[in-house]
C-alpha cells in the first residue's frame, strides 16, 4: 500500500529509486535531497510521516562474502577480517531512515548509500527530535559524521574508545579496556590446542592435553 | 563433605587475585586460618565471623537481567532476609558485600572499580550470574570477561540469570567462608598518598 | 526522695540504653579493620568522580521552611502534655485558668502566622 | 508589604551539578545523569547511556540465525517471550514462512502472559521507589506465579528462548492449562489490590500526577510508543494497527490516557494488565489442536524418531545444526508490540547461515532520550517517578 508513497516520492524527487521486499517499501535517494524527501515525507499531508522509528545503517563490506554458517563450529573466535586481500566494495555502507504514519498507517524507508571515503550525511535533527540519539547511534557504530548535528558524540562507547565496532573490519574481540586488567588464563577453557584457544569450545580444550587424567575431568 | 578433585591446568596459574596480590586493595582478611594463632584470637576471630556472617548488608551492583532474580531473591518466595543479608545498601560506605549483579561492559569498570575501592573493609564480593563470573556469552568488544578481572571476587554464583535459591546457595558458601577466615580486631592501615 | 521512686526503671533504661550505645560505638571502631586510601576518603557519587563543589550556597527559602517548621512544631510540642493533664487541672479547680493560659500561648502564635502567611513566607517560590 | 521579601530574590545562589551515576538504584544502573539543580528545581539534565551495551549487534553477527535468540531475550529481559516472538516473526518474515496454527497461539497467549510480567515490575518498581515497598512484594508475588507457568513451559523463568523458525520450542505439558487458570485470577487479585492501594491514594496522586507531561506530538515527534504514546491519548497500538499472529482474532481493548503524565503511564499499565488477561483466556478457549512447528525441514529441526530414523533426518539435522538456517538474502523491518512500545528489528541477511547485520529498535531508547524534556523544571523527587514510569530497560536501550 505504501507503493503510492513511493510514486508521490519519484513524482518530486526523479532520482529516487523505489524497491520492495517481502512487502517492506524501500526508496532509495541520492544525498544531496535526503532532508528535501523526508521533510516532503514528514510535512505533506498525504504521507504524514511522522514518527521515525530508526535510522539504521549496513556495512556491505563482506556482503558477498563466503562467511559460511558452521552453527556449533562457529567458534567464538571469528577471523579478524584482514581488509588487504578482500577487493573493497563501493559504495560500502548505507543508512535506512524509518518513517512511519500513525494516522495513515503505512510505513516506508528512505535509503541513502555511502561511499567509504566520504562518510557525511546531512543531519535530520532539526526535523525529528528522535534522529538526534538515532544519529549518535549511527556516528559511534559507523562513523557516518551527521553535518548540522547539534552534539554529534559518541552514545554508547565511551569518549576513550578508538574506531567503530559495527564495522564489519573490526575485530569481534578487539577490547581497550579503561580499567587495567588482570589478565590471567582463561582456565575454563585452558590453554588448549586449536585455533583460539581461549576461544576452543570446550569439549575440544582437553584434547592432546599432555597430563590430563580423563577420570577426574569433568 | 567430598570436595571435587580440582586440577589446575599446568603453567602458571597466579594465587587468587584476592589473596597478597600487588594490588594494594586487597581486603585485609587471609583466607588460611591455619596460621597459628593463640586461643583468644581464634575464639575473638571465631566470634567476629559469626557476627560479621549473620549481617552481611549487600550493595546491589545492579546492570542487567541479573536484576530480576535478584528482585525475587529479594521478594517474599525466595527470602533473603532468612539469612539476614536482606538491607540492601546503596551507598558502599555502610555495605559489606558488593554484588555485582548482571552484565558488567568496559564503561561500567571504572564505576565497578570505584565502588569496590570505596566501600569499608572488611568487605565481601559476589558474582552474581555467569555474566559477572567469567563475561557469560557475552564475548566481544563490549563486556568484560568476569568482574574478577578488575576487582578480586569471593564467591561466584552461576547461572543465567541463577535462580534465586543458587543465589541463597552462594550467600551460605560465603557465610562459611566469612566464618573460616581470620579476622584480626583494630589493624590500621594508611595508603602512603593520604595525609 | 520517694516521689522518684516510681522513675527508677526510667533510669536503669536510660544507662542500660546508654551503655549499649556507647560499647557499640566503641566496638564498631575498635574492631574494624581500617585501610584508609585516597579514593575512599574521596565522595561517593554514584561510582562516577563527582563533579561540582557540594556546597553550593542554596536559597534562603529553605532555612525559612525549617525555621517555621520549628516554631509550629514546638508549640504542638507544648500543646500534648497541656491537653493530656488538662482533666487533673480542671479536677483541682485550675481548668479554667489552664485553659486561658494556653489559650493566649496560642494566640500569640497565630499572631505570627498570620504574620507569616500576609509576608508570603508560605507561598513555595520555585 | 512583602517588600522586603523582595530582596531575598536577589540572594545570590549557585547551580549544583549532581551525578545521578550509573550504579544507582532509581537509574536502574546503567545510565549516568548529569543534573544541575538550583535549590530543589533541575535546571538541566545531561543523560549518559552505555553502561549496559553488550554488543548485541556483533556477536549476533557471529553466530548462526537461531543463535541470536538467546541474545534476543536479554534485550528487554522483563518480557522476553516477546522479544523471541518478536525476532522469529522477523526471520520467518525474511524466508516468507509462516508458523503453524497452534504455534501461532502459543506465542499470542505466551507473549501477553510476558507482557503482564513486564507490567507488573514495572508498577513494582513506581511503587517501591516511592517508598510503597508492600506494592513491590506484591507484584513480585505475583510474577512469580506467572514465571511459574512460564518455567514450566519453556524451561526456564527469564531467559526462555523458547520461539524457533516456523513454530515454538515446546507445548504446553499436560495440567498446565489448569495450572495457568487457577493462578491467573490470583495474578488479578494482586493487581486490584495494587490498584487499591496505589491509584486514588493521595500521596501518591500529588508525586505523580502532572508530573512529567508530554503534549501527543512532542511524543511522536520524540519517537514515543507503547503505553508512553497512548498515555498522551494517540491510539497507536501494533496489535491493533498492524495485526499480526492471531491478534486479530482477539477481542480487547487499547486504553489510551489523556494528560500524558506520570500518573497516566502507571494507570494504563495497569488496565494493559487486564486487557492481557482476556486475550490470555481468549487464547484458551481458542487453541486448535496440532503440530507446534512446520515440517519442513530446511528450516525446523526434524522430530527426534527421524533424525534416528531416516538418512533424511540426520542429513537436515546436520545442516541445520552445522549450517545454521540458510535464510534468503534481503532486508526487513518487522515490528511487533513490545512491553514499552514497538519493538522493531532491521534484519539483514545475505543468504548464508548468519546474519548479516541486525539492528534493534528498542522502544526504549527514543523514550530516554525524551528524560531532559521530560524532567525539565520539576523537582529532584519528581526525577525518580518519571524515570520509572518510562520503564527504561537497560538491555533493549543499549543492545
Amino acid at each position: 500500500m505504501a507503493q503510492a508513497l513511493i510514486d508521490r516520492v519519484r513524482e518530486k524527487f526523479a532520482a529516487a529509486k523505489g524497491s520492495s521486499h517481502r512487502g517492506d517499501e524501500v526508496v532509495t535517494v541520492e544525498r544531496g535531497d535526503l532532508v528535501a524527501v523526508i521533510a516532503f515525507l514528514r510535512n505533506d499531508s498525504a504521507c504524514d510521516m511522522k514518527l521515525l522509528r530508526q535510522i539504521a545503517a549496513v556495512d556491505l563490506l563482506t556482503f558477498a562474502g563466503e562467511t559460511t554458517g558452521g552453527g556449533s563450529l562457529a567458534s567464538i573466535e571469528a577471523p579478524a577480517y584482514a581488509t588487504a586481500h578482500k577487493p573493497q566494495v563501493e559504495p560500502r555502507y548505507y543508512v535506512s531512515y524509518n518513517l512511519y504514519s500513525i494516522t495513515k498507517k503505512q510505513s516506508l524507508r528512505v535509503r541513502v548509500d555511502l561511499r567509504s571515503d566520504d562518510l557525511k550525511l546531512p543531519s535530520i535533527a532539526s526535523l525529528y527530535k528522535t534522529a538526534d540519539w538515532w544519529e549518535r547511534y549511527v556516528y559511534d557504530m559507523f562513523g557516518v559524521v551527521f553535518e548540522g548535528h547539534p552534539d554529534l558524540r559518541r552514545l554508547l562507547m565511551y569518549p576513550e574508545f578508538v574506531g567503530h565496532p559495527l564495522r564489519k573490519d573490526y575485530p569481534v574481540r578487539k577490547r581497550q579496556p579503561l580499567v587495567p586488567e588482570l589478565d590471567f588464563p582463561d582456565l575454563v577453557r585452558g590453554p588448549g590446542p586449536g585455533p583460539g584457544g581461549a576461544g576452543v569450545p570446550m569439549s575440544q580444550t582437553h584434547v592432546g592435553r599432555k597430563n590430563v587424567d580423563p577420570n577426574t575431568y569433568d | 563433605m567430598s570436595r571435587l578433585p580440582v586440577l589446575y591446568p599446568e603453567g602458571h596459574v597466579p594465587e587468587s587475585p584476592r589473596v597478597g596480590g600487588e594490588d594494594k586493595s586487597v581486603p585485609v582478611l587471609l583466607s588460611r586460618l591455619d596460621e597459628s594463632l593463640g586461643w583468644f584470637e581464634k575464639a575473638l576471630s571465631g566470634t567476629l565471623g559469626w557476627a560479621r556472617k549473620n549481617s552481611i548488608f549487600q550493595y546491589p551492583f545492579v546492570t542487567a537481567c541479573c536484576g530480576m532474580e535478584y528482585m525475587s531473591a529479594m521478594a517474599g518466595r525466595y527470602d533473603i532476609a532468612r539469612f539476614g543479608a536482606e538491607f540492601p545498601r546503596f551507598t558502599p560506605r555502610q555495605a559489606d558485600l558488593l554484588m555485582i549483579v548482571g552484565t558488567i561492559n568496559v564503561k561500567q569498570t571504572p564505576v565497578l572499580r570505584r565502588v569496590y575501592d570505596q566501600m569499608c573493609e572488611p568487605k565481601w564480593v559476589m558474582a552474581f550470574g555467569v555474566c559477572a563470573s567469567s563475561g557469560g556469552f557475552y564475548d566481544n568488544y563490549a563486556t568484560v570477561q568476569g568482574a574478577d578481572r578488575v576487582i578480586p571476587v569471593d564467591v561466584y554464583v552461576p547461572g543465567c540469570p541463577p535462580r534465586p535459591e543458587q543465589v541463597l546457595d552462594g550467600l551460605k558458601i560465603l557465610q562459611e567462608k566469612i566464618q573460616s577466615q581470620r579476622h584480626r580486631a583494630a589493624t590500621v592501615e594508611k595508603a602512603k598518598d593520604v595525609g | 526522695m520517694d516521689y522518684l521512686a516510681p522513675y527508677v526503671p526510667v533510669l536503669v533504661l536510660l544507662v542500660i540504653a546508654g551503655a549499649l550505645c556507647v560499647a557499640i560505638a566503641i566496638l564498631a571502631s575498635v574492631l574494624g579493620p581500617k585501610r584508609i586510601t585516597l579514593i575512599k576518603e574521596s565522595a561517593f557519587e554514584c561510582g562516577s568522580p563527582s563533579t561540582g563543589d557540594p556546597h553550593a550556597r542554596h536559597s534562603v527559602k529553605f532555612y525559612m521552611v525549617a525555621l517555621l517548621f520549628i516554631v509550629f512544631d514546638i508549640e504542638s510540642v507544648f500543646i500534648y502534655p497541656w491537653g493530656a493533664l488538662l482533666r487533673d487541672f480542671n479536677g483541682e479547680g485550675l481548668g479554667w485558668f489552664a485553659y486561658l493560659e494556653m489559650l493566649s500561648f496560642m494566640v500569640t502564635l497565630a499572631l505570627g502566622l498570620l504574620y507569616v502567611w500576609r509576608k508570603g513566607a508560605l507561598e513555595w517560590k520555585t | 508589604m512583602t517588600d522586603s521579601l523582595a530582596v531575598e530574590s536577589e540572594l545570590p545562589t549557585s547551580l549544583m551539578t549532581v551525578n545521578l551515576g550509573p550504579s544507582h538504584p532509581a537509574m536502574h544502573g546503567t545510565v549516568r545523569l548529569t543534573v544541575t539543580l538550583d535549590g530543589e528545581t533541575i535546571i538541566e539534565a545531561i543523560p549518559e547511556i552505555g553502561f549496559l551495551h553488550r554488543g548485541f549487534s556483533k556477536s549476533s553477527e557471529q553466530s548462526t540465525w537461531h543463535q541470536v535468540l538467546p541474545y534476543t531475550d536479554r534485550l528487554n529481559y522483563v518480557s522476553p517471550i516477546l522479544n523471541n516472538v518478536g525476532y522469529i516473526l522477523g526471520v520467518e518474515k525474511l524466508i516468507g514462512i509462516k508458523d503453524t496454527e497452534r504455534s501461532q497461539y502459543l506465542r499470542v497467549l505466551m507473549g501477553e502472559i510476558s507482557r503482564i510480567t513486564d507490567h507488573l515490575t514495572c508498577v513494582g518498581a513506581i511503587g517501591l521507589e516511592l517508598g510503597a515497598f508492600t506494592v513491590f512484594l506484591y507484584a513480585m508475588e505475583a510474577r512469580e506465579l506467572l514465571w511459574d507457568r512460564i518455567a514450566e513451559l519453556t524451561g526456564a523463568r527469564v531467559t526462555t528462548s523458547w520461539t524457533r523458525v516456523g513454530g515454538v520450542a515446546t507445548d504446553m505439558p499436560p495440567g498446565w492449562e489448569q495450572k495457568l487458570r487457577d493462578c491467573l485470577p490470583r495474578v488479578l487479585e494482586l493487581t486490584d489490590e495494587i490498584d487499591q492501594l496505589l491509584t486514588r491514594n493521595r500521596i501518591f496522586i500529588d508525586r505523580t500526577r502532572d508530573i512529567g507531561i508530554i503534549s501527543a506530538e512532542d511524543a511522536v515527534d520524540f519517537g514515543f510508543t507503547g503505553p508512553c504514546l497512548r498515555a498522551c491519548g494517540v491510539n497507536y497500538d501494533v496489535r491493533k494497527a498492524h495485526p499480526y499472529l492471531v491478534y486479530d482474532r482477539m477481542d480487547f481493548t487499547v486504553p489510551l490516557g489523556e494528560r500524558g503524565d506520570t500518573y497516566d503511564r502507571y494507570v494504563l499499565r495497569l488496565q494493559e494488565i487486564k486487557q492481557s488477561y482476556r486475550i490470555v483466556l481468549q487464547c484458551l478457549e481458542q487453541m486448535p489442536p496440532g503440530p507446534i512447528i512446520i515440517d519442513d525441514w530446511r528450516y525446523a529441526l526434524p522430530p527426534k524418531k527421524d533424525v534416528f530414523g531416516s538418512i533424511e533426518g540426520v542429513m537436515a539435522h546436520f545442516k541445520l545444526i552445522m549450517e545454521g538456517i540458510q535464510v534468503p538474502a534481503g532486508e526487513v523491518y518487522v515490528y511487533t508490540e513490545g512491553a514499552n512500545g514497538e519493538l522493531g528489528f532491521h534484519l539483514v541477511s545475505n543468504g548464508k547461515g548468519k546474519p548479516y547485520a541486525i539492528q534493534v529498535r528498542g522502544p526504549g531508547l527514543p523514550i530516554l532520550s525524551a528524560l531532559p524534556h521530560l524532567i525539565k523544571g520539576h523537582a529532584v523527587a519528581d526525577l525518580i517517578p518519571i524515570f520509572d514510569s518510562i520503564n527504561m530497560i537497560g538491555g533493549e536501550v543499549e543492545q
